[in-house]
């Protein structure tokens, strides 16, 4: 008599012995398709990756550790470069967190700014990946077009902020332009360059055109569906398991934004609706962060019209001193949640800062997921992850 | 009619055939001996490319041709597919060939074989010479082939299918117990 | 005037002719491929080399080139790695023997000219098998196996298309071929109209020519053997100096050939329909560039808008369509040949 | 320009060329002439005008309807003149152009001018100026309305190609055309889906059929070495077919089954009934002047053939087709009885008559069966257009929420009477003469040698009762009794009454032109074709009447029963509709069954029927054999394994030990390397050489 | 041009093949062996063919089917070369000893 | 925006379209160095010194979160501004330098300086060959006042 296991013994036993051995490839650290310096130690056989290991570390700054040895204000400085594609939207939980622990009341009109400038970051982040993701599946005039695009985003931010990818534009308290923006002195007040809204909704038009461009050149393309649909599904499940917010995750079927589930700044205030798509794929995941762009172009569109003229800085101490106490603050960023976790025992600096950066957490999929994929595709579902190498290391 | 040596040498086909047939021997030669694998078979490549240029100078181009579309177009690469899948290594490996003790007796088998065939040969042709001759015309080839052959063709044919059959399902990985 | 008739004098002028052919054409190809790959992204591209529009930017890549230190990896089987590039080049060069630009303007006018073409085009396969070889890189071996596998799946196709114009030609030499594309088609009232293959129903023969062409040069979307994102650059990886030009000549003349030859095969070649005599020998090389032209825009117009396909996509794209279909399109064409 | 007027010479000077050819103008009596060779303009007008609609009319005046109407108008005006002429003297031309030549095959684009194709041309030109003009009324607002009359004047262009049609190549193009141009229409409103059903349901059958006529005319063209009518009818009425003699049967049974399909008989009418999906004045060329008469057309300009084919080689389809035609005739008009929906009452209405003119044409009646063509588009298009008014004012097909409405809406009523009294053939209106010669001309048949049209007569008087009944009881369910439906009827526009009265007129008096005995003009219009031919035709001298009695009577009968039924008025449909037989109804109203005898003959078994009895077999048959034959072995061996054990056992053993011993000695030689074995191999060829060499 | 010529290269090359098909251990090698020996035959067929002058053609038209035969002798044997490889790591004939007596 | 993919033509000729479309098209490129692109006026280009205005406070040295200004200075007596006053003691500037291979452009020094002596200006265009160059001293970031603009219309 053969039972069921043995014969799945002896299954086994011949696959085992048909295997051929595997081939080790190092993709990393220095390879066009890992953003960065990431090293995947990939196991493959033929062209199909039997196994892999992401090897990180290789940007490692040490952020948290120098936050022990900054002040505040020095480590907003030092927050926007973490994600370097959306470093405005680096700057806002932190300053929020800071905020909460000292008690600050920030008036409105800063909140606002702090939202147009926020979604200005998630398109200009965004645009990134609708540049480089199209580039992993070998598409290469979405890229110029797409970085031309943000190009005017950019100009905007760095019109009010003085920066491009390193604004450092929030205070405790408020926001500040930047001092000297031009011969300016302290006696005057700052506000935002006259005709930045007019500029912005111009901006915000464009978008709406270069994604319908973007559409016809990618989203509709047969091949790029080809490579992409049902390619590294993620189901939800997994996806929380692991870890993963923002668009991975509501492409996996979960709609869970922070902007929606747990409002920050004025989010509450305005009506956008938040992109998911169900089933999980590299095309759902592209889909949902194209929509995004919309969406956030809409919710920029309603911010101009409601905001209010007031004062951008809250009256707060020369010297920042944050009270004894913990707080987590987050954010909805452009590639997920992003979240500081501060511990202050009292005075200039805080006495420890974590950092829950969002690239980290959603790379830790990545064993998962590439398991048993081809190489091509590994590059398709890695590009489809937007990852950032300095968000990954911090 | 038959051909003096010295008539041969005086003929320019002859100094064509010459060296056509130096690196034909030369690379059948080291493709037996190379001890390097990848190497051994792209010296196979210059013997066929041999063999095809002294078809090309009979007249039979269409045979010609075949053989580099067929031989080095294809066969040739699928050697080195498989040998590149079984990870042939860089550099010389010297268990190519059997140890001495087979090859000598291999090497007097195969040279008696020549001096016997060749002996054959030269007893019974000497130096006849070919007579002038027409480049083939391949319409010509091409009917014979689908009238007077046409049983050994669709037998090819045949065989080719097979083949195929059998190639598909030798690679075929069992898909119940894979990894 | 006789030397004009002198073999070797002939020969000479032959290789002259088709080596300026190559190189010239490869250079303008490169550089219509910059020029026009960078405004479809909305870039100006060459700008600076050679003043006006950076006309000389290919030949200034070339003695960039050129100066470049050959490196060969160590480990590498340099013998192998030395000759890859040169079997590459001279399966190409070799294509535009029988390309004819002319009545009289042709290399060797080969009665076996397509099949002769299949045969050598098939040879730079070996080529890059021998450069992902012996690179002695994980990289460049599976792109140059990616290329061999791929090279084979498409050269099927391409065989096979070709068969279905030589079966309506009822020749394999490409003068001839040519001229089958200038016989009287039908008549209406008094007037002959000849046409073009494509017209006369090859336009499924010349989709999966111009696809296996497009594959065979492994361009996007075909472009696996060197995708960028994954594989570095496939064979070429460990490339650098004169033999990276040598294989990046030699794709663009390869992309010439091709054209010329799907130029040649289906859309008449060196022909416009309705002219005849002498005057056709003045106007051929005029007229087969014009068609090259238009073919290569498309293909470098193809390579900046779309991605690349999986490699298994790829295959099955070969095997499963390309391949009935070409079946199809040679039985399409049998049939009409027999019945009319 | 130039290149048109170059061309328009070239097609004079070749139609010249093969005007004088064909010799026509030698006849005594027959006329030739400017107006009659440049009766291709009939052709292309509306085809023009199709083309120039699709891309000027959407900005034109009247939306492309103007274009249309002036093109389908030009028509009418010419085969008017043409009809007269050929009325008054006779006409008889045929054109050719030669289009191209491929290979030994030349195609040609020509025009028939001769009785047959004038009658096509008058009617289509007179019927379809008159739904055109209904149509601007109808489809006024319609979002699509440039492109229903750039469909609508392909089809009638197409329609015109197919009749003008002088070889089987060109009548296969127009047929196709009709056929393209009647699917855009059937689905002209494709939002809902079940139109698009109806299309596609209505191209598939045709195509079926349409395989069939193509199958027919490649026998046709191969056998005669020609495409040309001319050609195709002169080798059969001369006797010398050649191989024609051979496949005349399967050809004529091919092409029939072609105008089957287009002419919807029995069992290939399943598309018809579908078709009225499409607007009311589709339904009303469509079923009337074109695309289903083209099958009976067809055959009327093969009729030669077919006629004389059966008695020189016994290819005889006529029973074929008289069969098909009784059958159509009497089967579907019970179908109408049924219906709820008024333009499915007038459909399957038309089915059933173009039973009577396909059995009209297999019982040698060809007079009988264009006659009844002629008069039948006309009241046909009456009715449809009556019944498109009525929608019109209703806003819903159903004559259950129809009623009372002569009060609301009276020159639709009036004309819809005058269309009702033509179709059951009442005195002195156009059916009751052309139904009256074809029912005379099953009896001459019958008599003269085809028995089958005995039986057909009957049917066909049956079929004037079924026809009688379901108008009466159509006529008493629309207008009589009071009104259910919603909202205010009221009378259609100018557009749309004016038709009706026109077509009224030629309903009331289109009967007269072939009255039997008295005038028989139309019969002489028809005959006018290539003299070279014979006819073969059956026309009735004089009245046969007896039958002219029974028939009247029987149709009055059933009028009268009718409206002894559905002429009271009562509430609710159902009681009206209260006339049922018990057994036959289900079956009508499931239409017989066809469509689903097709859906379970053919599509299903294909999926399900087949592979269960695969399963089954495979099952039953096969494993039981296996089974079978595996008992009966071990029985056997049973009985064997006694012997075995001690006599075989023996031997056996002591084989295996010798074997044993020897083989441990030779296995040393069997190393299972392939190499030593080739080395082997070739040491014995050069020891057999070295041999023979030296011995 | 003499016959013999091309017979001699032809045998040559078939004594070569011969000796690969004999002494070498690798299993691509020994079909490598076989295409010089099949190489050998097609020169001997087709000079003869054309020594002969021979109307039918059958030495070219026979060593066209040698060709589309070596074809799939490669493919197959290939193919299961990959496939011992697969099953032990190693393309060497002496390890096929399975049919040993 | 059908995720199968049916049949593969119309996506690809769009993006097609869109390439042809844009190969027509001006290239919104600035062509540097020939054309000189201007920068917003508050983009932070480099820093310049008011020297006059400095008071050697080392605020900004201190806040520097990378610690890249160097600054020393020494105490000067001054004359009493009106005779018979008391001298006054005044810091008086001999070191300012900020090495640009550190900075990260955040701005704070800018910010912090009580005395408004420092400017952010938008020039660009002093990368160096050798990295010692990048340490600008108190003449060259003075040579920078020069270049800073007048600030930018304001928001209402």
């Amino acid at each position: 008599m053969t039972t069921p296991e043995m014969i799945h013994r002896s299954e086994t036993a011949v696959s085992i012995e048909l295997q051929t051995p595997d081939m080790t490839l190092n993709i990393g650290p220095q390879h066009p398709s890992t953003h960065g310096v990431l090293r995947l130690v990939a196991n493959i056989d033929g062209e199909r990756v039997t196994d892999v290991e992401p090897v990180i570390g290789y940007m490692h700054r040490g952020y948290e550790k120098l936050s022990e040895v900054r002040t505040y204000a020095q480590i907003t400085a030092l927050v926007n470069r973490i994600d370097w594609v959306s470093g405005f939207a680096n700057e806002v939980p932190f300053i929020a967190g800071v905020e909460k622990l000292m008690g600050v009341e920030v008036p409105e009109r800063a909140q606002w700014i702090r939202l147009i400038l926020s979604e200005l970051a998630r398109i200009s982040s965004h645009l990134v990946f609708m540049s480089s993701y199209p580039l992993e599946l070998g598409a290469t005039t979405p890229l110029m077009h797409s970085l031309r695009e943000r190009e005017y985003i950019l100009e905007l931010i760095e019109e009010v902020t003085g920066g491009r990818f390193h604004p450092n534009f929030n205070r405790v308290g408020g926001v500040k332009p930047a001092y000297g923006g031009g011969s300016t002195t302290k006696k005057q007040s700052m506000d935002l360059p006259e005709g930045f809204f007019q500029r912005t909704a111009d901006a915000m038009d464009r978008m709406d055109v270069i994604c319908d461009d973007i559409d016809q050149l990618v989203t509709g393309n047969e091949l790029i569906k080809m490579r992409t649909v049902g390619v590294g599904v993620i189901p939800g499940s997994k996806a929380l398991e692991y870890g993963l917010t923002g668009p991975n995750l509501r492409a996996s079927g979960v709609a869970y934004d922070l902007r929606k589930a747990d409002p920050y700044l004025t989010y509450d205030q305005v009506d956008f609706d938040v992109a998911w798509r169900p089933e999980g794929d590299c095309y759902d995941r592209y889909v949902v962060r194209l929509e995004e762009i919309r969406q956030s172009a809409r919710i920029v569109r309603q911010a101009i019209d409601k905001i209010p003229s007031g004062p951008l800085q809250a009256k707060v101490p020369r010297v920042l001193k944050a009270p004894k106490g913990q707080v987590y603050s987050r954010a909805e960023n452009p590639k997920g949640e992003f979240g500081y976790f501060i511990v202050s025992e009292g005075g200039k600096i805080p006495y420890r800062l974590k950092i829950r950066s969002t690239s980290f957490s959603n790379l830790s999929i990545l064993p998962w997921i590439l398991k048993g994929q081809l190489v091509p595709d590994l590059v398709a579902i890695m590009g489809s992850l937007d990852f950032v190498l300095g968000d990954v290391d911090r | 009619m038959t051909v003096s040596i010295a008539d041969w040498f005086k003929e320019t086909a002859n100094w064509v055939f010459i060296l056509l047939a130096i690196p034909t021997l030369l690379g059948a030669w080291r493709t037996v001996t190379s001890n390097n694998i990848v190497r051994s078979v792209l010296y196979l490549v210059v013997s066929l490319g041999g063999a095809a240029a002294m078809f090309l100078s009979l007249g039979a181009a269409f045979v010609g041709w075949t053989v580099v579309l067929v031989y080095i177009g294809a066969v040739i690469i699928l050697f080195l597919i498989g040998i590149m899948i079984t990870r042939a290594p860089l550099g010389m490996k010297a268990e190519l060939s059997h140890a001495s003790n087979v090859r000598m007796p291999a090497a007097l088998l195969s040279l008696s074989m020549f001096v016997l065939v060749a002996w054959g040969l030269i007893d019974a042709f000497s130096n006849t010479a070919i007579e002038p001759f027409e480049p083939t015309p391949t319409s010509d080839i091409a009917n014979l082939i689908f009238s007077r052959f046409v049983v050994p063709f669709e037998v090819v044919s045949i065989v080719l299918l097979a083949a195929l059959i059998g190639g598909i399902a030798l690679a075929r990985r069992d898909d119940g117990g894979g990894a | 005037m006789e030397f004009v008739d002198n073999f070797w004098f002939q020969l000479v002028l032959k290789l002259a002719g088709i080596l300026g052919v190559v190189l010239t054409g490869a250079l303008v190809v490169i550089y219509a491929e910059l020029k026009i790959g960078s405004h479809m992204q909305t870039r100006i591209g060459p700008y600076y080399a050679g003043g006006r529009w950076g006309w000389a930017q290919p030949l200034a890549d070339g003695l960039k080139f050129l100066q470049k230190e050959d490196l060969s990896p160590t480990g590498s089987d340099r013998t192998v790695y030395g000759f890859a590039p040169y079997v590459v080049m001279m399966a190409t060069i070799a294509v535009f023997v029988v390309v004819p630009f002319g009545p009289d303007m042709v290399g060797a006018n080969l009665d076996l000219g397509a099949f002769y073409l299949l045969a050598i085009s098939s040879l730079s396969v070996l080529g890059v098998l021998m450069a992902g070889w012996s690179s002695a890189n994980k990289y460049s071996l599976i792109g140059g196996l990616r290329a061999a596998a791929q090279l084979i799946a498409y050269e099927l196709p391409l065989v096979l298309a070709v068969v279905a114009v030589v079966i309506q030609a009822g020749t394999m030499s490409l003068n001839g071929i040519v001229d089958a594309q200038q016989q009287t088609w039908f008549t209406i009232g008094s007037f002959n109209i000849s046409a073009p293959f494509i017209i006369q129903g090859q336009i499924l023969g010349f989709a999966i020519f111009m696809i296996a062409a497009v594959a065979e040069l492994s361009r996007i979307p075909f472009d696996m053997p060197i995708a960028e994102s994954e594989l570095t650059m496939g064979y070429l990886t460990e490339y650098s100096g004169i033999r990276f030009t040598m294989f990046f000549l030699g794709e663009y003349a390869s992309m010439i050939s091709l054209s010329a030859i799907a130029a040649t095969l289906y859309l008449g070649g060196y022909a416009v329909p309705g002219v005849h005599g002498n005057i056709v020998n003045l106007l051929g090389p005029g007229v087969l560039l014009t068609k090259v032209a238009i073919l290569v825009f498309v293909i470098i117009w193809i390579r900046w808008t779309w991605p690349r396909l999986r490699e298994d996509q790829l295959q099955t794209l070969a095997w499963t369509w390309l391949i009935p279909l070409a079946l199809l399109n040679i039985a399409i064409v049998s049939i009409f040949k027999v019945v009319f | 320009m130039h290149l048109l007027a170059s061309f328009a010479s070239q097609i004079i000077l070749a139609a010249e060329e093969h005007g004088g050819e064909a010799g026509h103008a030698a006849e005594p009596g027959i006329t030739s002439g400017v107006l009659v060779e440049w009766a291709w303009l009939i052709v292309v007008v509306p085809l023009v005008a199709a083309f120039l609609i699709a891309f000027f009319g959407a900005k034109s005046k009247f939306k492309g309807w103007l274009m249309a109407w002036l093109s389908i108008g030009f028509v009418a005006v010419y085969g008017t003149v043409l009809f007269v002429m050929n009325a008054t003297e006779g006409v008889l031309y045929s054109g050719h152009v030669n289009i191209a030549t491929i290979g030994s095959f030349e195609l040609e684009w020509g025009w028939m001018v001769d009785g047959l194709s004038i009658m096509m041309y008058f009617l289509v030109g007179v019927v379809g100026f008159l739904v055109f003009t209904y149509a601007k009324g109808y489809m006024e607002g319609d979002v699509r309305f440039t492109w229903f009359f750039v469909s609508f004047s392909l089809f009638a262009g197409g329609m015109l190609v197919l009749v003008s049609a002088p070889n089987l190549i060109q009548l296969i193009v127009g047929w196709e055309l009709v056929g393209v141009a009647s699917y855009l229409l059937i689905g002209h409103y494709w939002e809902d889906f079940a139109n698009v059903d109806a299309a596609n349901k209505a191209f598939m059958v045709n195509k079926v059929a349409d395989a069939a006529l193509f199958i027919g005319a490649i026998i046709m063209a191969l056998s005669v070495q020609s495409f040309r009518f001319d050609d195709i009818i002169d080798v059969v009425v001369h006797g010398e077919a050649g191989p024609l003699s051979q496949y005349a049967f399967w050809a004529g049974l091919m092409i029939f089954i072609g105008a089957m399909g287009k002419s919807a008989q029995f069992p290939l009418h399943v598309w018809l009934p579908d078709a009225m999906a499409g607007p009311t004045p589709v339904s009303a060329l469509m079923h009337a002047a074109t695309m289903v008469t083209a099958g009976v057309y067809l055959l009327g300009r093969l009729f030669p053939f077919y006629i004389d084919v059966s008695g020189l080689f016994g290819g005889d389809v006529r029973n074929i087709i008289i069969v098909i035609g009784g059958l159509t005739l009497f089967l579907t008009g019970f179908l109408a009885i049924v219906q709820d929906d008024i333009k499915k009452v007038l459909a399957y209405s038309t089915v059933s008559q173009l039973g009577y003119m396909v059995a009209a044409m297999g019982a040698g009646a060809y007079t009988a069966g264009l006659f009844h063509l002629f008069t039948h588009a006309f009241f046909k298009a009456l009715l449809f257009l009556g019944a498109g008014s009525v929608i019109h004012a209703v806003h819903s097909n159903n004559m259950s929420d129809m009623g009372g409405l002569r009060k609301y809406m009276p020159r639709t009523f009036w004309t819809f009477v005058v269309g009702t009294l033509a179709l059951i053939g009442i005195f002195p209106f156009a059916g009751f003469f052309s139904k009256d010669e074809i029912l005379a001309s099953m009896q001459y048949a019958g008599a003269h040698g085809q028995g089958v049209a005995n039986f057909i007569l009957v049917l066909g008087i049956l079929g004037a009762f079924v026809t009688a009944f379901y108008m009466t009881r159509a006529v008493a369910l629309t207008f009589f009794g009071e009104y259910k439906g919603h909202g205010e009827p009221h009378e259609s526009g100018p557009w749309m009454t004016w038709p009706l009265i026109g077509l009224g007129v030629f309903a009331a008096i289109g009967g007269w032109v072939n009255i039997p005995g008295v005038y028989t003009g139309f019969t002489e219009w028809l005959a006018t074709r290539n003299p070279l031919t014979g006819m073969g035709d059956h026309h009735a001298e004089s009245f046969n009447w007896p039958l002219v009695f029974i028939t009247s009577g029987i149709v009055i009968l059933s009028v009268v029963i009718g409206w002894r039924i559905y002429g009271k008025d009562a509430e609710t449909q159902a009681e009206r509709d209260s006339f049922r037989i018990g057994g036959l109804w289900p079956l009508w109203q499931n239409l017989y069954f066809i469509d689903e005898f097709y859906m379970r003959g053919i599509v299903r078994p294909i999926k399900g029927a087949i592979a269960q009895a695969v399963l089954w077999f495979d099952m039953r048959v096969i494993d039981g054999v296996v089974n079978g034959i595996g008992l009966g072995a071990i029985k056997v061996a049973d009985g064997v394994r006694s012997a075995d054990e001690y006599v075989v056992d023996g031997v056996y053993n002591a084989t295996g030990a010798a074997t044993g011993a020897s083989g441990g000695v030779l296995r040393r030689t069997f190393t299972g390397r392939i190499q030593q074995y080739a080395a082997f191999s070739f040491v014995g060829v050069i020891v057999i050489a070295v041999l023979f060499i030296v011995l | 041009m003499t016959v013999v010529q091309f017979a001699l290269v032809g045998t040559a090359l078939f004594s070569l093949g011969l000796y690969g098909v004999i002494t070498r251990k690798n299993a691509v090698l020994v079909l490598a062996s076989v295409e010089l020996m099949l190489a050998a035959v097609n020169i001997n067929l087709v000079a003869f063919d054309v020594y002969l002058q021979d109307p039918l053609y059958s030495g070219q038209i026979f060593s066209l089917f040698i060709i589309a035969l070596a074809a799939a002798e490669v493919g197959i044997g290939i193919a299961i070369i990959l496939m011992i490889y697969r099953n032990r790591q190693s393309a060497d004939v002496d390890e096929l000893k399975a049919m040993r007596g | 925006m059908s995720k199968n993919v049916a049949f593969p033509f119309p996506g690809l000729v769009k993006g097609m379209w869109v390439t042809l479309k844009a190969l027509f098209k001006k290239a919104p490129v600035t062509m540097y160095p020939d054309v000189q692109e201007i920068p917003v006026p508050r983009a932070r280009g480099v820093i310049s010194l008011d020297v006059d205005a400095c008071t050697v406070c080392m605020l900004c040295a201190r806040e520097c979160p990378d610690w890249c200004i160097y600054i020393e200075g020494h105490k000067e007596e001054q004359p009493p501004s009106k005779p018979g006053g008391k001298p006054r003691v005044r810091a008086t500037l001999d070191r300012f330098d900020i090495d640009y291979g550190l900075c990260m452009y955040c701005g704070i020094c800018v910010e912090v300086c009580p005395f408004d002596a420092l400017f952010w200006s938008p020039e660009y265009e002093y990368s160096e060959t050798d990295v010692i160059n990048l340490l600008h001293n108190k003449e060259r970031l003075t040579e920078w006042l020069a270049t800073v603009p007048e600030p930018p219309a304001l928001e209402r």
